[in-house]
């Protein structure tokens, strides 16, 4: 479904992504985690070319993303995104919001568009707001309508970017409970995130990076119990301690 | 019919080439004591404007709305004949007897222009934090000692941009003291064009001069902004 | 000496500092200040937009010639401008354009080159997150920016864009000069006639000319708060 | 750098536009007004008698006015007035936006080369307004400030006449007759009859004086496209018509006859020219 082969990024002198050989089959789960500026978000934003890679091979749903014949476009509406500070739309509505692609993209007739969103708010927990403007939701509603949003092109990849770490900590729960949902239909998933929890209990494998590298890929349950590499045990150990 | 001939000539040397150059300098003079005068004008007006003392701050206030939204050309009309019957006699006479149409421009410009100054540096000044103020009232300042050693000095720094931004919106207004016989560069050209019927090469040569005077300020602001702004960010 | 103001010479022509010679004659005074600030207005609205998007254009050799003739226009007066217009319209279009076109469109060319400054501001003001959040769900570029940034960018433009509506009620006083009949104009034949009251005209005007600005800038500031104020929730 | 590329390169665009041939206004002005049916005339708008604001009416009246309306009346087509200036009456006529000029045109070899010059329909001479007693010859003015309006033959034929003198020019004559008024200019010059017209309306007209100093004599011509011949035989029929029935010299008495302010004499006579 996604295959890394040797891809590297740099930002003028500083190499974030360095080497990442890594691939995600259909209906995988993938959590990937890491201290800040470990070259994460990076990672998942090349996914949909939110950021181009300069040397190596990314192949996601069958097509390269270097070569120049590939739609872009097409390929992004492929994929969902959900970001760390949901970028709404301010100035549409609710419903708007997530009808908006299809009507323009998709060509979905109103009606039809319509009644899908709804049918997505309805499964976020958010069917009373479709009249309402992101700026009277809170946070974690504004993020459960940023994943129906997603949802609504159907994509066949759905990408995480830390979805919770913008939440207060009342909220991270009701958009963790949505996406463990969704994981649960096998779509497939890239999540970066601290959680976790989440990452023990819906993910299939979680990748540890950093410094542009990604150090460990394993089943969770062998990640939590037994990290391989050293600066892995410190991160859990630092995420894990109570005093966090 | 009627097929355009061009004689760059004209502009390029003799009389009214000479024409054109003292409307040059007319205009730098024009824009050199307005923008000195403005900024002293509109220093003491944001001063006002931010004083403590309510009928300073009123003035300041009523000065700022009323000359910043009225024409300038105006202004110009009024500070050269509408001002007559406000004078007294002996200081009519005493302007008159000098290059009045100067300095009623100037007037005009000056007072136009140092609403707009005023209302830049006091926006220079309230974007200094205002723990500054305080600060140096707690040392024992009083508001403008506070104001002459702590907030405008830095404020000044920001400000300089908008300021020559000012500046360049001044020599280019300076073209409509025209109306009231001030010889400058607009003027002159359109002397030009109505004595040789060469308006196209008169306005050429009018548009480089200011093209350059903008652009050559321009650069200066873009240069400041690099090196004294935001030195680091130009790698 | 006489008295020292003598205000009957504005009730005398009250009419004529209103509305001109309309409608025996074209309209003029205040009515034509009006009109050519309005109509300079909306099209220099439209002006400006397009100069503006097109200077954001990453293709270089259509956003440099536009960046450089936006420069250009603000680098000269409105007089020069004014003037350029006169002589290029005519050779341009093909037709002779009457005086009051010409100062129209002297006044859209050179506010939309001030009004591009602020489409590029406020476009560049919208998060980059939005485009991105847009392009993520397969928008192409010129769907993001009419769908996602121009609606949000305008409507933090509205109080710049009343803003330049004041500089160009002004702005229109410069129309006296290739002899188009507005409220300056008016002013300047009054006290040609009358030749013995430019203080009093002088006076009434600027009085005019500041009510009309003012209630514009007073609608600006109440703007800008409001929608900052809509943006904070 | 960068600026210095934008001003070459605007001064590229500057002369890609300035070859650009510029429009062609109609060539037989005759037949293209006919078909309009409207005669476009420039004229001065707040220049007593030849041209003003009628404060009742609020409408364009004067000398000016009445040959337009006599010529247009012979065309059978009606008239639009616009307002010009002295600076800006010649290019408004090349460009097509007026058909005819009547605005106190003086007729000179240097405008004979731009536009063509009807038969002289008003004689003056150029002198000067100036505060009583205060000058007698032309020495008299010699370093002081003379008022007058731009682009005049007034301007050009006064700073022949007294080099010495600084030459402010306004916008229009009154206004600079305002700057008299008020002592920023000591004398204000042009032709007699727009000095008289000025005067006539001034409010203290007692402080002001008429000095017999005649710098120029000021021939008037009705002021059309250059070689468009057609109209400028027509226009040159008509008022020589108007001439032989009368009309003319009415409408002189109208504006400066006796009933006037002016009291001026008919001293000229419409003829052809050679």
């Amino acid at each position: 479904m996604i295959q890394f082969t040797g891809v590297h990024k740099w930002f003028k002198q500083l190499h974030v992504l360095n080497d990442i050989n890594l691939r995600i089959t259909p209906g995988e789960v993938l959590v990937v985690c890491g201290p800040s500026g470990s070259g994460k978000s990076t990672l998942i934003r090349t996914i949909n070319q939110l950021e181009p890679i300069n040397e190596g091979k990314l192949v996601v749903d069958g097509m390269d993303l270097l070569d120049k014949r590939t739609d872009i476009n097409k390929l992004r509406a492929e994929i969902g995104f959900v970001f760390q500070q949901f970028n709404l739309y301010p100035h549409l509505s609710v419903l708007s919001n997530i009808t908006l692609a299809p009507l323009k993209i998709r060509k979905t007739s109103k009606k039809e568009a319509e009644e899908q969103a709804m049918t997505l708010l309805a499964r976020v927990g958010l069917a009373e707001k479709r009249d309402a403007y992101p700026s009277q939701l809170s946070g974690g509603q504004q993020q459960r309508v940023a994943i129906a949003r997603a949802l609504a092109m159907k994509p066949k990849i759905m990408l995480f970017d830390e979805p919770t770490s913008a939440l207060d900590p009342e909220m991270i729960g009701e958009v963790l409970a949505v996406m463990q949902d969704l994981a649960g239909t096998g779509i497939t998933m890239v999540v970066v995130t601290h959680e976790m929890g989440f990452a023990r209990e819906v993910a299939h494998r979680v990748a540890f990076m950093d410094h542009g590298v990604v150090l460990e890929e394993a089943k969770p349950e062998e990640f939590f119990r037994n990290p391989q590499h050293e600066r892995a045990q410190q991160f859990l150990k630092q995420l894990l301690s109570p005093m966090h | 019919m009627l097929t355009y001939q061009f004689d760059w000539s004209v502009v390029t040397s003799g009389k009214y080439f000479e024409w054109l150059v003292s409307g040059c300098k007319v205009t730098l003079q024009i824009s050199v004591v307005g923008i000195v005068l403005a900024f002293i004008v509109g220093l003491l007006i944001a001063v006002m404007r931010m004083s403590n003392f309510r009928p300073a701050r009123w003035f300041a206030l009523a000065y700022l709305e009323f000359f910043r939204n009225t024409p300038l050309l105006v202004q110009i009309f009024f500070w050269y004949f509408g001002s007559y019957k406000i004078l007294p006699t002996a200081v009519n006479d005493w302007l008159n007897s000098t290059n009045f149409e100067f300095a009623a421009a100037v007037i005009a410009l000056t007072i136009y222009t140092s609403a707009f100054i005023a209302e830049d540096i006091r926006s220079g000044v309230l974007s200094i934090p205002k723990e500054q103020m305080e600060a140096a009232r707690s040392a024992g300042f009083s508001f403008l000692r506070s104001m002459q050693y702590i907030i405008l000095p830095q404020a000044v720094r920001i400000t300089v941009p908008p300021l020559v931004n000012q500046f360049l919106n001044l020599a280019k207004n300076s073209s409509l003291a025209m109306t009231i016989g001030v010889m400058e560069l607009t003027y002159q050209a359109r002397q030009v064009e109505s004595y040789t019927f060469k308006g196209f090469e008169a306005f050429t040569a009018a548009t480089v001069v200011y093209l350059v005077l903008s652009s050559s300020i321009t650069a200066l602001v873009h240069l400041y902004d690099k090196r004294v702004l935001n030195p680091n960010r130009a790698v | 000496m006489g008295e020292l103001f003598n205000f009957n010479v504005i009730t005398d022509n009250f009419t004529y500092f209103m509305i001109g010679r309309y409608p025996h004659g074209p309209l003029g005074g205040l009515g034509l200040t009006i009109y050519l600030a309005v109509a300079s207005c909306i099209l220099s609205f439209f002006g400006g937009l397009v100069l503006g998007l097109l200077s954001l254009v990453r293709n270089p050799f259509i956003s440099y010639p536009v960046n450089l003739f936006i420069n250009a226009v603000r680098g000269l007066p409105l007089l020069m401008v004014i003037f350029w217009m006169y002589f290029l319209l005519p050779a341009l279009m093909g037709r002779t354009v009457p005086e009051s076109q010409t100062v129209i469109m002297g006044l859209t060319l050179f506010t939309s080159a001030y009004m591009s400054q602020i489409v590029r501001a406020g476009i560049e003001g919208i998060p980059a997150g939005q485009t991105e959040a847009a392009i993520s769900t397969g928008l192409k570029h010129w769907q993001v920016m009419l769908y996602i940034v121009l609606p949000q960018g305008l409507r933090n433009m509205i109080p710049s864009f009343v803003n330049q509506f004041v500089s160009l009620i002004k702005d229109t006083s410069l129309a006296f000069i290739v002899g188009v009949s507005e409220l300056t104009h008016v002013a300047t034949q009054i006290n040609n006639r009358t030749m013995a009251y430019p203080t009093e005209i002088f006076i009434f005007i600027a009085v005019l000319y500041f009510f009309l600005c003012y209630a514009f800038t007073s609608l600006s500031r109440w703007l800008e708060r409001r929608l900052a104020w809509r943006k904070a929730i | 750098m960068r600026k210095l590329i934008t001003v070459a390169l605007a001064l590229v665009l500057v002369g890609v536009l300035g070859t650009a041939a510029l429009a062609a206004p109609p060539a037989d002005t005759l037949a293209e007004v006919k078909k309009k049916g409207v005669l476009v005339a420039g004229v001065k708008d707040s220049l007593p008698p030849f041209g003003y604001i009628d404060e009742k009416t609020r409408s364009i009246v004067g000398y000016d006015i009445d040959f337009i309306n006599a010529i247009a009346k012979k065309l059978g087509v009606k008239v639009e007035l616009k307002p010009v200036t002295s600076a800006s009456r010649m290019p408004q006529l090349q460009e097509g936006n007026i058909d005819i000029i009547a605005a106190t045109m003086t007729k000179n070899p240097e405008r004979a080369k731009q536009v063509d010059f009807s038969h002289t329909y008003f004689f003056t001479g150029q002198k000067f307004i100036t505060k009583k007693g205060t000058v007698r010859t032309l020495k008299d003015l010699a370093g002081k400030k003379i008022g007058t309006a731009k682009g005049s033959t007034s301007e050009q034929n006064v700073k022949k006449s007294i080099p010495t003198a600084t030459v402010l020019s306004f916008d229009d004559y009154p206004q600079a007759f305002l700057a008299l008024q008020q002592g920023k200019v000591a004398a204000v010059t042009t032709d007699e009859a727009i000095l008289a017209g000025i005067l006539a309306k001034a409010p203290n007209k007692a402080q002001f004086e008429i000095p017999n100093l005649q710098i120029s004599d000021e021939p008037y011509g009705l002021g059309m496209r250059k070689g468009d011949k057609n109209f400028v035989d027509f226009v040159n029929k008509t008022i020589l018509q108007m001439e032989k029935s009368g009309e003319a010299k009415k409408i002189f008495e109208k504006w400066f006859g006796p009933n006037t302010q002016f009291h001026l004499k008919r001293n000229f006579k419409i003829t052809a020219d050679k």
